[in-house]
């Protein structure tokens, strides 16, 4: 499997506040990664690195090879860096397609009925097509959530991003949200997931990284990172019940 | 359930049926000159450029979020350049119109490259104070008339056409063109996929951003073009006009205030606002002047009210009751029949 | 018996034509918590920004200690001493963390919390107390805003959604310093999707189904089959 | 039944030239009163009715309600008055739609120069009579010259029409005052509503000037004079245009306005008389202001000369449904009026006649300030009431 | 020294264009309200003082104490009765509210008024100067420069050191949640604009004395204060003070290079500065 995402010494500070503290990492095409840690921690911030609405202090971020440190948001997206936003940013004046369509007729570039059709699509996966002419300002704010889902994937992403899109639900929708994700992941898009509810995240990552304090803290399968006595200190506390 | 159980569709009865009525009343009004007095052609001239200048602001502020206060700039720049380029470079009035519009454009870039870099309130104040800019550097070109101003030479205008009925059926059809292609133009560039990153731009530039729409690109197209054609029309205005001077050319009152207060009359953000505000706006004026100033009181009072009562202008009420739309922009989706 | 903090009756609410809340009841005695639960959209928040005034209501629907306060602005709700900790924190970007705290303190009521107080609840914001409140993380900010509502020593706190968003370590400390915030005969309403958590806290819970109450029990006897029947208005 | 003839009035009723209209009303009034029985022309009787509009101060506004009348209200004749702002667009639609058109109260150049007129040319259907920048010049030149102080001037001339053409190197003071051996310090043109005015006294502190001229608006030259104060300039005669017309203004100085000077282009004491009423000037003025209960201004006398040359007009002209026949009586007009004598064969330049000019100060009198003449070389048939008084 | 003495009268006049901004600064800091009638309120309170002066025979600047209080409460009840209902995200409600409101203002003076240009009778006051180092200082400019710095040094005590100061800023930043916390948004805005008004009429008593006004003359200057507010960066009202004497520098220098160039330098001055800093000089909340 080829490297789809590099980090390389990736560092960005707001005055004392380090978000991000030399980060290096590689995902590989077709991954899911998860992404843990404190509230604070810099995680957001690392999203906000990738996707370009931020730019780092020094360090180096490679996309399917190529470097994109200088690109700006919207280029990457064409590149098929997507996201969700962790406070949804809709267009609100727009209806639910119309949120959609910008995504399939920008970043992924389609037109007319192509565009229609994968918009139609998407919402029917995240089930918000009966919702389809509702102007997006009046959704509440799980609805806005999925929308984010919705819109990352009207990109048609390789990457996606996606940041604490399971807060808030209860446990039957949670289960489908999971599964939605699994199959986005199946046909092969590359995801990297933010997300308090553990057992959600565990239920689709393969790998698991940490971050404290704008550092990387742990890197690896889930299973012996959830055990390890640091994550368990510093994110679950010590005795972790969840 | 995928695309074979729904259907998006772009257009509606109301729009198929308006279309067929405009097009009715768009020969009528091209006859005019057949069936209209003079003073009416005149007024009807001057209708038209305003309506035109209010379509572009409203394509500006309400579509692109960029409230301008400043389009007197351009509108002042292509009177000037109309009255340069005739009476110093011996161009016919009409090549003058159009490389107005496009000596507008020109001047526009360097202008987005400065206020672009403010957002909200702060754009707002700079294209006021580049407006300022505009007319007093234009008042130190004393070729022009400094700050007294300058009348069109009478054989400039007679150039146009020598009968004065033929001057004064082309100065109205250069007025009707002029509305025409600025509605159909912003119509169609609102259905196209720019037209819909411009609407995402203005209701969210963090997530049309990271949605792949170059925001500054797309704002400064929009600007330039809007630009281009302000200074086109401000050409028509001062060709009616004969006279101009840096304070009628620049005034913020005459092309901006009064096109804003159009727009928001009407229903800003929608195609038919401006058009319907137009209207109301002449219809003030025609019977209300005379008064003075109980007159301009009269229309503070009415933008006010109309502000607080019906903050989506008259179309928006219209709209909130009968959903119609007589120039449909966005999608609606159905689920088809099953049969 | 004296007037309940909150006694609501038959109360209604509306989005433009969209109704959201149809004919709810409750009520909440003094030092009582209660847990509010119920799926998305089911009209929580709502009934929350119809309490504190956000929203305004029928006469006679929301009553405070027996006075209608169903129509009053939010800011004389506040003054009565009933605070809210909102959904998605909504502090003020232009105050610092400390500022914050103190906007709170705006209502002048005379009560155990103040800086100190809050401070000791949440020593990290007394490390960023002079920062802008908008340069927190998620976590963070959410203190912030229970330390803001707990600046006006309220009678009755409404938390709308506590949990949402936070590392489930902050989610323990907070729940663990909640007896402790509502010890001394503060009321509250928790709005909170883990059941299990709302149930621990509470002494009562009602569940809300697309704006009606469907279940209202007490928290330590309800059977969990009659929550997932009242939560999904299945048999 | 008598025909009716339309005659457009464009005047600034409202806005910040408001002042040269207040007037309007009470003019309009006796003029009205006087046609009312109707004008003879070939032998047949005529109604007069005069459409008046607001230009708002507004030169687009000005083309406007211009176009307003000469198209929608047809009108046969249009007149207006009051400033390039308001003549100059009128002025321009009428020769455009071949309307006859008669302008008053904007000095000539502005009118003739700003509106692209050729020497020898001319204009077709356009007419203006008023005074000249010669006028002014010869007038403060007259003035000044009995004061015996030192002859370095300061001038204070505005980036706008009346300015430009006041501090025109070829057409304005700065020749004549140079034939006169006065050293004009003329620092340049300042935009109208400037806040500062330290540039313009340092440099007429520097060269020592015990004049100061030039044609400002009201609010500029109040910001001058109390710098000027302020800064340790005190000329010995500010002689300044357009900004001392009104009564008004001088009030509005107090004491710093006893003693200033200004060109006076008609008063009470102008010995002239209405051609049409019979009225004395001071009759006229009089009249305003027992009406009004406000002092006489010298638009008066001109809007009211304004419609006593439409009158002649009418009564003379072979046609009167035929405009040429209209522009050939204006162009024809010998006529007495209230301002003095107006005659389009005796004009400096084409379209152009030119009425008398002399020079005043405004003296505080017992009943408050006066407008007392006080140089007339120029027009000696305007008699002097008062000598000049030098400030300080 | 000729150009020194530009330099001096230009700050000097920067302290008028201070005060034309300071209430500006404060409402647009406050409720983001673009303010289009500002100019004409500053008229507004100018024949406020005529009135007075002409009544009672008064100094115009003791009539400051009456006329303070007066707009303060135009301002309050303006903003309650009308401007509240205009806020929100959208600059335009409040931009064109506040455009018919310049317009009525106007009209409305006009009427009666007339057009005639008055001027506030100070007697020497207006005409008063002091020697300073080998310039002549004018007594009235100088006071001007002194009223602008006490009032932004007072309004910058409340905005950013008194309760009354945080919930200016709270409520600006998100009334629902300032009306949880006991503010009442509407009494608040109510408040600001009553400060802004009131400074609004010192700014307009002191430009009656310093020259002659007319029912049109708003409008002109309202602009050279929205320049001092966004050279000096919004919530920072020391940097709007900054910000006008920038402008009237710029002025005076520029006119002693060309009177023609005069306001032209001031707003050329005023894009360059944007150009390199599009959040003012000294902004201390972001835009
Ligand atoms: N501003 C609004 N305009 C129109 N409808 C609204 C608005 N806010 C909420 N609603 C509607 O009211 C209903 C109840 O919403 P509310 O936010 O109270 O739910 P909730 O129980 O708090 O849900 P959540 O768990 O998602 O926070 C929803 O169906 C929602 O669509
Ligand atoms: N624009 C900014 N200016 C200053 N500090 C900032 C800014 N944005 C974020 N921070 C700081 O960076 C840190 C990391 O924030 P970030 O939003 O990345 O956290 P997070 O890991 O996503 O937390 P959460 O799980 O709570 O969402 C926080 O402490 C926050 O205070
Ligand atoms: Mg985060
Ligand atoms: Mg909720």
């Amino acid at each position: 499997m080829t490297t789809i995402l590099k980090l390389q010494n990736l560092r960005k500070a707001f005055g004392a506040v380090t978000v991000a503290d030399d980060q290096s990492y590689e995902v590989r095409r077709g991954e899911a990664l998860g992404v843990l840690g404190p509230n604070g921690a810099g995680k957001t911030s690392m999203f906000n690195l990738i996707t370009g609405t931020l730019k780092p202090n020094s360090g180096r971020i490679e996309f399917a090879g190529k470097d994109i440190t200088g690109w700006s948001a919207a280029r990457r997206s064409h590149a098929g860096i997507a996201r969700s936003f962790q406070v949804p940013q809709p267009f609100s004046g727009m209806t639910v397609f119309e949120n959609a369509m910008i995504a399939a007729t920008q970043s992924a570039g389609l037109n007319g009925q192509k565009a229609e059709d994968l918009c139609i699509r998407v919402l029917d996966q995240t089930e918000l097509i009966a919702k389809a002419n509702v102007p997006a300002g009046s959704l509440t704010l799980l609805e806005r959530k999925r929308l984010e889902l919705t819109r990352a994937l009207c990109t048609e992403p390789e990457l996606l991003l996606l940041d604490e899109i399971a807060g808030g639900l209860t446990e039957a929708e949670c289960q489908s949200l999971i599964n939605t994700i699994k199959e986005i992941h199946s046909s092969g898009t590359t995801i990297i997931w933010i997300e308090h509810v553990v057992h959600a995240l565990l239920s689709v990552v393969d790998r698991l990284i940490v971050v404290d304090f704008g550092k990387l803290i742990a890197d690896g399968k889930p299973k012996p990172i959830m055990n390890s006595p640091q994550v368990k200190e510093i994110y679950l506390g010590i005795e972790a019940d969840a | 359930m995928n695309s074979q159980t729904y259907a998006v569709s772009r257009s509606s009865r109301a729009a198929r049926v308006s279309a067929i009525i405009g097009t009715l009343v768009l020969i009528i009004l091209v006859a005019a000159p057949w069936w209209a007095g003079r003073a009416d052609m005149r007024l009807m001239g001057e209708l038209f450029l305003y309506l035109a200048l209010a379509s572009l602001w409203n394509l500006m502020a309400g579509y692109a979020g960029l409230v301008s206060v400043g389009q007197q700039a351009f509108v002042g720049f292509g009177g000037y350049m109309l009255f340069a380029l005739t009476m110093f470079a011996g161009l016919h009035p009409i090549t003058a119109i159009a490389a107005a519009g496009l000596l507008g454009a020109l001047i526009s870039v360097p202008v987005a490259v400065l206020i672009f870099r403010l957002r909200g309130a702060y754009f707002a104040i700079g294209t006021w104070v580049i407006a300022e800019v505009f007319r007093l550097g234009f008042a130190q070109v004393s070729a022009l008339g400094g700050g007294s101003g300058s009348s069109l030479p009478v054989a400039i205008v007679k150039s146009l056409a020598s009968k004065r009925a033929m001057r004064e059926s082309i100065s109205y059809w250069l007025a009707l063109s002029a509305a025409v292609l600025v509605v159909a133009s912003v119509y169609f560039f609102l259905r196209s996929r720019k037209g819909l990153a411009l609407t995402a731009i203005r209701d969210n530039e963090t997530a049309a951003d990271s949605l792949g729409i170059d925001i500054w690109r797309t704002k400064f197209v929009v600007y330039v073009v809007t630009s281009a054609f302000t200074a086109m029309i401000g050409a028509l205005i001062f060709l009616q006009k004969l006279r101009i001077s840096p304070d009628a050319a620049f005034s913020v009152n005459d092309w901006t205030a009064f096109v804003i207060f159009i727009v928001v009359i009407g229903g800003i953000g929608t195609i038919e606002g401006p058009i319907i505000g137009t209207f109301v706006f002449f219809l003030l004026r025609e019977t209300l002047a005379d008064l003075g100033t109980v007159y301009l009181i009269v229309l503070g009072v009415v933008a006010i009210l109309v502000m607080l009562k019906a903050p989506k202008g008259l179309w928006g009420l219209f709209r909130a009751r009968f959903d119609v739309q007589i120039f449909p922009l966005g999608y609606r989706v159905s689920k088809r029949d099953p049969s | 018996m004296p007037d309940p903090i909150l006694k609501i009756s038959g109360l209604n609410a509306h989005y433009g034509d969209f109704q959201a809340l149809f004919g709810v009841d409750m009520q909440v005695d003094a030092g009582e918590v209660l847990a509010i639960i119920g799926a998305n959209g089911a009209g929580k928040t709502t009934l929350m920004r119809s309490i504190t005034g956000l929203l305004t209501n029928g006469p006679d629907q929301i009553m405070h200690k027996g006075t209608d306060i169903g129509r009053l602005r939010a800011d004389e709700v506040a003054l009565r001493g009933i605070a809210m900790v909102p959904e998605g924190r909504q502090l003020f970007p232009s105050l610092s963390v400390k500022e914050n705290l103190m906007i709170g303190a705006q209502v002048l009521r005379p009560g155990p919390w103040n800086l100190k107080a809050v401070y000791q609840l949440f020593p990290i914001l007394e490390e960023r107390k002079d920062q802008q409140s908008t340069s927190l993380s998620g976590g963070q900010q959410q203190m912030v805003a229970i330390g803001r509502a707990l600046m006006s020593n309220p009678e009755l706190i409404l938390f709308d959604e506590i949990s949402l968003g936070l590392a489930p370590v902050i989610i323990r400390d907070i729940y663990r310093a909640l007896p402790g915030i509502i010890g001394n005969g503060m009321s509250a309403i928790i709005v909170e999707q883990d059941i299990s958590k709302a149930l621990s806290v509470s002494s009562r819970v009602y569940c809300l189904q697309e704006g009606r109450v469907s279940l209202e029990d007490r928290s330590d006897t309800v059977a969990r089959e009659d929550i997932s029947r009242a939560y999904f208005g299945i048999e | 039944a008598t025909p009716t003839l339309k005659v457009g009035h464009v005047s600034p009723r409202t806005g910040p030239l408001a002042g040269f209209a207040e007037a309007d009303d009470f003019v309009l009034k006796g003029i009205e009163a006087a046609l009312s029985s109707g004008l003879e022309n070939n032998g047949k009787s005529w109604n007069i009715e005069i459409i008046s509009k607001d230009s708002q101060s507004n030169p687009n506004r000005a083309a406007e309600v211009a176009a307003d009348l000469l198209l929608g209200e047809e009108v046969d004749i249009i007149v207006a008055a009051s400033t390039p702002d308001t003549v100059n667009p009128v002025a321009d639609q009428a020769e455009i739609n071949e309307v006859p058109c008669i302008t008053t109260d904007c000095p000539w150049q502005p009118y003739f120069f700003g509106r692209n007129g050729v020497p020898g040319e001319g204009f077709a259907s356009t007419y203006h009579f008023f005074w000249g920048l010669e006028d002014v010049i010869g007038a403060f030149l007259d003035m000044w010259g009995q004061s015996g102080v030192a002859k370095s001037v300061g001038g204070l001339f505005p980036n706008d029409a009346d300015g430009n053409a006041w501090g025109d190197a070829e057409l304005g003071l700065p020749k004549p005052l140079a034939a006169a051996g006065y050293n004009l310090v003329d620092p340049g043109r300042y935009q109208p509503l400037s806040d500062d005015f330290s540039n313009y006294i340092a440099a007429f502190k520097d060269a020592g000037c015990e004049i100061v001229t030039g044609n400002m608006i009201p609010p500029d030259f109040a910001t001058f004079w109390a710098q000027a104060a302020q800064q340790g300039f005190n000329p010995k005669i500010v002689t300044i245009g357009k900004a001392l017309l009104f009564p008004s203004v001088i009030e509005s100085l107090g004491d710093r306005g006893d003693g200033l000077s200004s060109e006076v282009w008609w008063s009470p004491n102008h010995p002239f008389a209405s051609s049409l009423t019979g009225a004395s000037a001071n009759e006229l003025a009089m009249g305003y202001t027992a009406d009004s209960g406000r002092p006489w201004t010298q638009p008066i006398g001109f809007k009211h000369a304004l419609f006593e040359v439409v009158a002649d007009v009418i009564k003379r002209a072979e046609d009167l449904e035929d405009p040429e026949a209209i522009t050939a009586a204006i162009a024809g007009t010998s006529l007495n009026t209230i301002v003095g004598p107006v005659d389009w064969s005796n004009g400096p330049i084409n379209n152009i006649t030119k009425t008398p000019l002399v020079a005043g100060q405004w003296q505080k009198g017992d009943n408050g300030f006066e407008l007392q003449i006080v140089a007339n070389s120029n027009a000696p048939e305007i008699p002097v009431s008062s000598d000049l008084k030098l400030l300080g | 020294m000729d150009w020194l003495n530009a330099i001096v009268q230009g700050t000097l006049l920067g302290g008028l264009y201070a005060l034309f901004a300071a209430g500006l600064s404060l409402i647009f800091g406050v409720m983001r309200l673009v303010n289009i009638a500002h100019g004409d309120l500053i008229v507004l309170a100018a024949y406020l003082g005529l009135t007075v002066t002409t009544a009672t025979g008064i100094h115009p600047l003791l009539a400051i104490v009456v006329v303070v209080p007066v707009m303060a409460a135009i301002g309050y009840v303006l903003q309650r009765g009308l401007l509240n209902q205009t806020l929100g995200d959208d600059l335009l409600p409040p931009l064109l509210v506040t455009f018919g409101l310049s317009v009525i203002i106007q009209n409305a003076l006009l009427e009666g008024y007339t057009a005639d240009p008055q001027k506030l009778a100070a007697g020497n006051l207006e005409t008063a100067s002091f020697a300073f180092g080998g310039l002549t200082l004018g007594v009235l400019p100088v006071l001007t420069f002194s009223f602008a710095i006490a009032v932004i040094w007072g309004l910058q005590w409340i905005f950013y050191c008194t309760a009354l100061g945080r919930a200016f800023r709270a409520v600006s930043d998100n009334q629902d949640i300032a009306q949880l916390m006991g503010l009442n948004r509407r009494h608040i805005f109510g408040l600001a604009m009553a400060l802004a008004l009131a400074v609004t009429a010192i700014a307009g008593i002191l430009l009656g004395i310093r020259t002659s006004f007319d029912p049109s003359g708003g409008g002109g200057r309202l602009i050279f204060g929205f320049e001092a507010v966004i050279i000096g960066g919004l919530g920072n009202l020391w940097g709007t003070l900054a910000g006008g004497v920038i402008l009237g520098v710029a002025q005076t220098v520029g006119a002693k290079i060309d009177p023609g160039w005069q306001i032209l330098s001031g707003h050329i001055a005023f894009l360059l500065i944007l150009a390199v800093r599009p959040n003012g000089l000294f902004p201390r909340i972001s835009a």
